[in-house]
């Protein structure tokens, strides 16, 4: 029985790593719809993370990199580190009963934020000199030449551009895992850390 | 009344798939879309509720033209029930999911509240009130659909194979629905596969696939064995008996 | 051969199967009908062994194999012995493969069977269920009924002696669903099959036995007849559709044939014969 | 999603290599491009689009390059030549300065990156999604890995196109996705919650229907038509990883 039911469990997360991979990839499809400044690229990563915990999580996100990576823009895999990040510390902090209460999640997520800004500074500036080619650029620039350095420039575009989708996706995965009937989480071991005591 | 003018439309790079289609769905009518997979049901729905624009023609309901508003605006007049409940289930209770489309028109509360236990009701699922959407069995889900749709009291519905996979006592439930839509004076489209709920529930039929999409009465269409062939469209079960016995 | 004894299984909120007894012996071709919500699909995952892993609670009974029940079997024996296909294909593709052929290959390969075997039934099982013309297509590109048939394929590749249909029909056009029947028609006759429907008009003529299902409890009336028109299999199945029409059309005649549960028409041809009987008379 | 990837099937030897092959010599261009000097750097990137022309996949993998590393470069070019302030700024006209160290780091940083990008997009060019996966399996790294690498590039267009039907659904239902940020904030909610429960209820129907089919029932698969590998491969392999563990190696105690 235990073998079995083992190697069952690991099925289970791991066709959820799948799914949540691909939802990380289309949530930005309702983000074009609804123009809103964010970029909805890591709420599967959270939900795996709440759900199935840090590795799970940490999993989700790197391999969600490699995919974009794959079949869109292979730049993406070079900010694996960072995806992988944000699963890690998501689980951490669902494991320590951070996304029970809304406020708390709304820690959790400024939390996720800040670590993954830690990650993405030194890829970002070592390897990329500290520009994108994208829109974030001009922030950096602006930071830069009021006088800032060059690592705190991209730390304040880094941390100012992620923290409002974070604790927006974070909420998100809050709201629905705290809804979610029975049977289509029967078997997440991590689910029991974010349910609020009743 | 919807009533469907000259309606024209082909998907990009593709041959023309309606050319001057007209149909008209009087107050208190069933007009049943029928046709094989691909002859453009679900495109015709499209069209009618706003997800698809014509190139052509227009679609009007109670004498004013909708075409080119926006979909949500449209959606104050006609009320789609989708194929897949599981597409738009948001809500953690039932009641929640109910009141959302109501919630839309600003109603005050009591209002609110009243059309969704009226709702709920007619589709059996008031018991079920409290309950999450997803934890109902697969007909309770699609009858939550069914409510959403009828708390909005809507002058038009549309209903895309709301028959599908429905035990005796389901069927009868959503037969029941119709029937009071019916002489509640709605104008009702239905996309039906099963062709004996066809000739028991709908007034006339608009057979896509074939050279020309005319609104037949149903009798007439299914008496009709050249254009039942020309849309690939087997006979209902009396008919088939009929014809055995001769 | 399966045998369900006494199964009791629910969520935490409430009861779905309330004690199910069933045995089904080699080549047997068995419909299980049952309203909506009736069970059906739970009774279906509980014989194929996949719900012991915790989604569902078991309360008393258990479902045996011959004899031992499927926690004491290894996966590899478990799916060389029983397979499930569910009602919504798209669900059912294993998301692993990138043609129709690999998918068919996919447990085969997972059961670590030599190179040529799989070849051999790749390939018998594309003919079987009429895929060849679709074997380099991308799995979930096909249309509902392809998938239907690609997941029974996929399911016979593994050369199963149980295969449990959950509602097979129900969500195909008609077309589709008659190409899934002569697909289902020409399964090997050692293979035990099980359908769950809600509609007695598709299984009827391809049943052997024929059980119901109603409200967590399973019934066999002794034949297919007495258990098609016992009244509480009416109230929620319904009449298949050429009895329930003949009534109709007999109640507006008034034919004065005597007609009980073992005489009603079940086919096209029954009704008009006897129809045609009242008229003449 | 095969029509998005940037897989463009073909015969060259490139094409026919085996994708383990492939994949170790990526990873050698990658952690090499991290001791080259900047004219290497760029005149590397040419031959491997060279490369990608002689391979019949030119086309697409330099119009992608193009797409890909034109803004960065412009972006990195000006930020370190002209923006970020450097002790040896020199005016050019009015309030433009340029900094001559600061276009050498920008060369170095910009031709590492196309570098990187054009190798990855001939590797990814050069190599079926479905061959790469058998490679994986016939070499007996874990089933799992390939699944995860396979199933979201196949679910991709299912759940697209899932989005989309979600949109349309709710929209029918008088849902507007314009408005004020706030009410469109609460669209999202109602837009991703059935694309979450359901993306659930298919993980959990599937994990069912992957272990019914014996998925990693055993630790190995048996693979139909593995992709062909040779001797001369695996030697090339191998030395490539010793040359990789010897220039991380020098980088380290540098």
């Amino acid at each position: 029985m235990s073998a079995i039911t083992k190697t069952y469990f690991d099925t289970k997360v791991l066709a959820l790593i799948a799914v949540a991979i691909v939802i990380n990839i289309v949530g930005g499809q309702f983000n074009d719809l609804l123009r809103l400044p964010i970029f909805l690229d890591s709420i599967g990563t959270i939900l795996v993370a709440v759900l199935a915990g840090p590795i799970a999580g940490a999993i989700t996100g790197i391999f969600t990199n490699v995919i974009i990576g794959l079949i869109f823009a292979p730049v993406a895999a070079a900010f694996a580190p960072v995806a992988l990040v944000i699963g890690l510390v998501a689980g951490l902090l669902a494991r320590a009963g951070w996304f029970r209460t809304i406020w708390q999640t709304v820690i959790s997520g400024v939390v996720i934020a800040a670590a993954l800004t830690v990650v993405a500074v030194p890829i970002r500036i070592y390897i990329f000199g500290g520009v994108t080619g994208s829109g974030a650029d001009f922030f950096v620039a602006y930071f830069s030449s009021v006088g800032q350095t060059l690592v705190s420039s991209v730390a304040f575009t880094v941390f100012g551009s992620n923290v409002a989708d974070k604790v927006l996706s974070a909420l998100l995965v809050w709201g629905l895992v705290r809804q979610l009937p029975e049977r289509l989480t029967a078997g997440y071991d991590y689910l029991k850390f974010s349910k609020a005591a009743a | 009344m919807l009533e469907v003018r000259d309606l024209g439309f082909a998907y990009q790079g593709q041959p023309l798939l309606f050319d001057g289609v007209s149909t008209t769905v009087p107050d208190g009518h069933i007009l049943a879309v029928v046709g094989r997979n691909g002859a453009g049901k679900s495109t015709l729905f499209k069209l009618l509720n706003g997800l698809l624009k014509p190139e052509d023609g227009e679609v009007l309901v109670g004498g004013k033209s909708i075409s080119g508003r926006k979909i949500s605006e449209i959606a104050a007049h006609i009320g789609t029930v989708f194929q897949s409940p599981e597409q738009q289930l948001f809500a953690g209770r039932v009641e929640e999911e109910v009141a959302f489309g109501p919630r839309q028109f600003g109603l005050p509360a009591n209002q609110i509240s009243e059309r969704v236990s009226d709702a709920l009701n007619r589709t059996s699922l008031l018991d079920q009130i409290a309950r999450h959407p997803l934890d109902l069995s697969a007909a309770e889900r699609r009858f939550l659909a069914i409510a959403s749709v009828l708390a909005m009291r809507l002058p038009v519905l549309l209903l895309d194979e709301a028959q599908r996979g429905l035990d005796r006592v389901w069927t009868e439930r959503l037969e029941s629905i119709l029937e009071a839509e019916r002489s509640a004076g709605k104008s009702i489209v239905m996309i039906c596969h099963d062709m004996d709920f066809v000739e028991r529930n709908a007034d006339t039929v608009l057979a896509l696939g074939g050279r020309t999409p005319r609104q037949i009465p149903v009798p007439a269409f299914f008496s009709d064995t050249e254009v039942l062939a020309e849309v690939s469209v087997e006979r209902p079960t009396p008919y088939r008996l009929r014809e055995f016995m001769t | 051969m399966i045998e369900v004894i006494d199964l009791h299984v629910g969520f935490a909120s409430s009861d779905v199967l309330k004690g199910v007894s069933l045995r089904v012996a080699q080549g047997e071709r068995l419909a299980i009908l049952g309203g909506n919500g009736s069970g059906k699909s739970t009774l279906a995952g509980w014989l194929a062994g996949w719900f012991s892993g915790g989604t569902h609670r078991l309360t008393a009974g258990g479902c045996l194999w011959n004899g031992k029940p499927w926690d004491d079997y290894t996966l590899v024996e478990r799916a060389a012995t029983v397979q499930l296909v569910g009602q919504f294909p798209a669900q059912h593709i294993s998301g692993r493969a990138f043609t129709v052929a690999e998918e068919i290959a996919f447990g085969p390969e997972n059961l670590g069977l030599p190179h040529e075997e799989i070849v051999t039934r790749r390939d018998e099982t594309l003919a079987a269920c009429h895929l060849e013309h679709l074997a380099g297509r991308d799995p979930f590109t096909l249309s509902g009924g392809e998938q239907q048939r690609l997941v029974i394929a996929s399911a016979l590749a593994l050369r199963p002696k149980l295969m449990i249909l959950d509602e097979p029909f129900s969500n195909l056009d008609p077309e589709a669903r008659s190409h899934t029947l002569s697909v289902l028609n020409a399964l090997p006759a050692d293979v035990s099959v099980i359908i769950m429907d809600t509609n007695p008009d598709t299984v009827l003529g391809w049943a052997n036995r024929l059980f119901v299902l109603h409200e967590g409890k399973i019934s066999e009336f002794g034949n297919i007849r007495a258990t098609l028109f016992d009244p509480t299999v009416i109230a929620t199945i319904g009449l298949p559709a050429v009895t329930r029409c003949f009534l109709e059309i007999e109640r507006g005649s008034g034919s004065a044939e005597n007609l009980s549960r073992d005489n009603l028409p079940l086919t096209f041809v029954e009704a008009a014969a006897i129809l045609r009987r009242s008229r003449s008379a | 999603m095969l029509n998005s990837s940037i897989y463009c099937p073909g015969e060259s030897s490139l094409h026919r290599a085996n994708p383990l092959t492939k994949s170790t010599g990526l990873f050698t261009v990658v952690v090499t491009s991290f001791l080259l000097p900047p004219p290497a750097l760029w005149v590397v990137s040419a031959i491997i689009l060279l490369i990608g022309l002689a391979c019949g996949v030119g086309g697409s993998v330099i119009w992608r390059y193009v797409l890909l590393s034109l803004p960065f470069t412009l972006a990195v070019f000006v930020f370190h030549g002209a923006i970020l302030p450097r002790s040896d700024m020199q005016p050019v006209l009015g309030w433009l300065h340029y900094s001559l160290t600061g276009l050498e780091h920008a060369s170095l940083v910009g031709g590492r990156i196309s570098l990187i990008l054009a190798s990855s997009l001939l590797f990814v060019s050069t190599t079926a999604p479905a061959t790469l996966l058998r490679a994986l399996d016939a070499a007996r790294w874990p089933p799992g890995l390939s699944f995860l690498l396979a199933s979201p590039l196949l679910l991709l267009d299912q759940f697209t196109g899932r989005a989309r039907a979600i949109s349309d659904a709710q929209q029918t239902r008088g849902l507007s996705v314009d408005g004020s940020p706030w009410r469109r904030l609460q669209a999202l909610r109602m837009l991703l919650v059935p694309l979450l429960t359901s993306a659930l209820a298919d993980a959990q129907e599937r994990s069912h229907v992957l272990t019914a089919r014996g998925f990693r029932a055993l630790p190995y698969r048996t693979v139909i038509d593995p992709p062909a590998d040779t001797r001369f491969q695996r030697f090339l392999r191998w030395s490539l990883a010793v040359f990789m563990a010897m220039e991380t190696a020098f980088m380290v105690l540098r």
